[in-house]
């Protein structure tokens, strides 16, 4: 484990459980983790956290003592059931494209008066601290469990968003000259024993939505789709992207669209 | 007139059905969102962002530029490896290993380059079975290719810039980026060409 | 204060299959945080379930458990509408109680 | 199996066979839950810990199920299931031998839970996972090992 955590070429998005079965079929270790996969998804310490969120979804908080019950996730005011699988999606308030962190910061700061620098100061989970966003967005991603991955694709800046993430999905750049799809542009690679779907194919695309939010054994911490795209740009030697950007809006609208039509499992569980 | 008008309305329902007009590039969105979004931390510069000659060159062309393109980058990139004053481009194979397994460096959170990588992408000595697939196998490489002084000076080239060879290759540039030390390619290229290396076992 | 824990009880026959999972961080006096200082010892020690009250089971465990713990058991004699309740403790003295419902067989 | 199984009990017994059979005799085979048990907890082999715990003349049995990885994806988490059909089962204790502190916790199961257990653990290196069952006033051992793998990328 002390190994794991200086291995660390490129972008890797853990292959959800049945793509690492397709992907390493012949290989043993693979099959034992999948084994083990159902039991550990059955008891998923990400629900706690799921709770959490909801709780804080329902209290008065911040600077206008108010709940995000009035929170518009696409699906109107204080709709969450099924919200998710529609993200990210166009809001004309802000007459752009989020995802659903993207969107739970805009609530938090339009609702509830707290500012963007408070809540981007430290917006990854640690071992002691889970910031308010990430349980948040497991509370809402799990009301779209069982749900059709179904983001919408009408609004002209939604088929903007789609394309620009690809062309940012593309993009290599920095000291190893990496793009994502270095790591997630072909079939059947792999780094080291993690094996590395395919993001730019929708029958594998899917491996960059499902278990996400994800509560990471390594750690023990919850995290979201923001913190994975994060350490992604970090293992790609770029500078950072900022913290619920347009620029990952744009990129989960492109990984997202690819995954559309699989059923989305809710809140996983990761290596 | 009334023609005029019925022609006017089917151009605009085929421009609508985007088959009159050719697609559109994202590129520059997707550049000035990335500009405006992303800020340097650490080691990672701002700079990291623009594409040198050889990057634009492949993210235009989807990693397939023109052969002539190709060639005259290629020969750039070669004529700027630094090899060794002293002419010797193998060190020793056993610190050559543990550069290979070694995947830190370069990122934000790195003082500057640390390791090679190599194992992330390749398979390389027998004994370590957690490789990756991304490069092809480097097992028996030189006891397959030869132990030849030709060999050796592709080997430590191809570390020191990957992209002298082959342009659009997925492999770092080592050495053109500073990523790894010349004693770290020569170590490297040991562990690759040395006859008592494990690799050519 | 500890966050509550999350208690699933389901019969099958006169058993229930109680499965639950505890927020605690489970430090095992090993890990350095980000500053490079040893995060002190802090772990769950002792569980107790109790039925309508009477306890039915219980565990006395160490750091080894893993953070944000995970535990299933089965309880013999249930029925439909028991209260089962859970309660750990900590090596700082810290406590936790919850309790649910025995639901019908799922 | 069965082999491997002796094999492996008697490298731990071999230092404390004789200390361990008169501890027995001495300490009630049902664990009190009176309070947890530090000197148990705090020792560093198994066999220390066992002999804390009264249980180190445990016999080998098969009527213990451990149902555990053999390779476990993250050592950090690592699912154990553990039934026992030993008539009378008691409780069951759980020692992860190659831990620093390899008493992992017992499960009193005398008081109207059937012997079955769920727990996740984290396990350091690869190591025997050692379970010992109290019934009828004795103690039953069996072992299983699981191997902790290097990871995938830092990712």
């Amino acid at each position: 484990m002390r190994h794991a955590l200086v291995l660390g070429l490129a972008a890797a998005i853990s292959a959800a459980p049945w793509q690492q079965a397709a992907a390493q079929a012949a290989d043993p270790t693979a099959a034992e983790f999948d084994k083990f996969r159902e039991i550990m998804e059955q008891d998923n310490p990400a629900e706690l956290f799921e709770a959490k969120g909801e709780e804080l979804w329902r209290a008065r908080r911040g600077p206008k003592n108010t709940s995000l019950e009035q929170c518009d996730l696409g699906l109107g005011a204080g709709v969450v059931k099924g919200a998710y699988a529609q993200l990210p999606r166009y809001f004309a308030d802000v007459d752009r494209v989020m995802d659903v962190e993207a969107r739970i910061v805009h609530c938090m700061m339009t609702l509830q008066g707290f500012k963007y620098e408070e809540l981007a100061k430290q917006p990854f989970s640690s071992p002691v601290r889970t910031p308010e966003p990430v349980s948040l967005a497991t509370y809402v991603a799990a009301q779209s469990r069982g749900m059709k991955i179904a983001p919408p694709q009408n609004h002209p800046k939604e088929r903007d968003a789609y394309e620009t993430g690809k062309a940012i999905f593309h993009y290599r750049a920095g000291a190893f000259d990496f793009s994502c799809a270095s790591c997630h542009g072909e079939d059947g690679k792999r780094i080291r024993t993690q094996p590395l779907p395919n993001f730019t194919k929708p029958a594998t695309a899917i491996a960059a939505v499902q278990g996400w939010p994800g509560y990471r054994m390594t750690g023990g911490v919850m995290h979201s789709l923001q913190w994975r795209l994060n350490d992604c740009y970090r293992q790609q030697r770029f500078p950072e992207p900022g913290y619920a950007s347009e620029t990952l809006s744009a990129l989960l609208t492109y990984l997202t669209v690819n995954a559309s039509g699989h059923v989305y499992r809710g809140p996983g569980i990761k290596r | 007139m009334r023609l005029a008008f019925v022609v006017t309305l089917a151009c605009a329902a085929l421009l609508l059905a985007s088959c009159a007009t050719p697609p559109r590039d994202y590129r520059p969105d997707a550049l000035s969102l990335m500009q405006r979004d992303f800020h340097a931390k650490g080691i990672a510069g701002m700079d990291r962002l623009n594409e040198d000659s050889v990057q634009a060159t492949c993210n235009k062309s989807q990693d397939n530029p023109p052969q002539e393109v190709a060639d005259k980058l290629q020969k750039e990139q070669l004529a700027a490896v630094k090899w060794p004053a002293d002419g010797k481009l193998l060190g020793d194979w056993k610190a050559g290993e543990r550069i290979a397994q070694n995947g830190q460096g370069m990122a934000w959170n790195d003082k500057g380059g640390v390791g090679g990588s190599c194992y992330n992408c390749h398979q390389v000595g027998p004994r370590e079975s957690s490789f990756g697939t991304v490069g092809p196998s480097l097992y028996q490489f030189a006891k397959k290719r030869g132990y030849s002084a030709d060999i050796q000076r592709y080997a430590y080239g191809k570390i020191y810039n990957a992209k002298a060879y082959n342009l659009c290759s997925q492999m770092p540039r080592f050495g053109h980026v500073r990523a790894l030390s010349e004693q770290q390619i020569k170590d490297l290229t040991a562990l690759l060409m040395d006859p008592a290396s494990p690799v050519n076992q | 204060m500890a966050d509550p824990m999350k208690i699933r009880a389901t019969l099958q026959g006169d058993v229930a299959d109680v499965r639950v999972l505890m927020a605690h961080p489970m430090e095992t006096g090993q890990r350095k945080d980000a500053a490079g200082k040893i995060v002190p010892l802090h772990f769950i020690q002792t569980i107790t379930a109790q039925l309508n009250g009477k306890t039915v089971f219980n565990a006395d465990v160490s750091q080894a458990v893993s953070r944000n713990p995970v535990f299933a058991f089965k309880v013999k004699g249930a029925k439909a509408g028991d209260k089962l309740s859970i309660t750990w403790q900590d090596n700082k003295g810290d406590k936790r109680t919850d309790e649910v419902v025995i639901g019908a067989g799922s | 199996m069965h082999d491997t199984r002796r094999t492996v009990l008697k490298g731990i017994w071999a230092i404390g066979a004789l200390a361990s059979a008169a501890a027995a005799g001495l300490l009630s085979p049902v664990r009190a839950f009176a309070a947890w048990n530090k000197g148990a907890f705090e020792a560093k082999s198994a066999i220390d810990a066992m002999r804390a715990l009264g249980m180190s003349s445990a016999e080998d049995s098969k009527a213990i199920q451990i149902r555990a990885p053999d390779i476990a994806e993250n050592g950090a988490v690592v699912p154990i299931d553990i039934t026992s059909d030993i008539p009378g089962t008691t409780s069951i204790s759980v020692f992860i031998e190659k831990n620093p502190f390899p008493y992992t916790g017992t499960f009193d199961v005398s008081q109207g839970a059937i012997p079955y257990v769920h727990l996740r653990v984290k396990i350091g290196e690869s190591s025997p996972v050692r379970v010992v069952v109290a019934a009828g006033g004795k103690h039953y051992t069996t072992a299983k090992e699981v191997k902790v793998t290097i990871g995938g990328c830092g990712g």
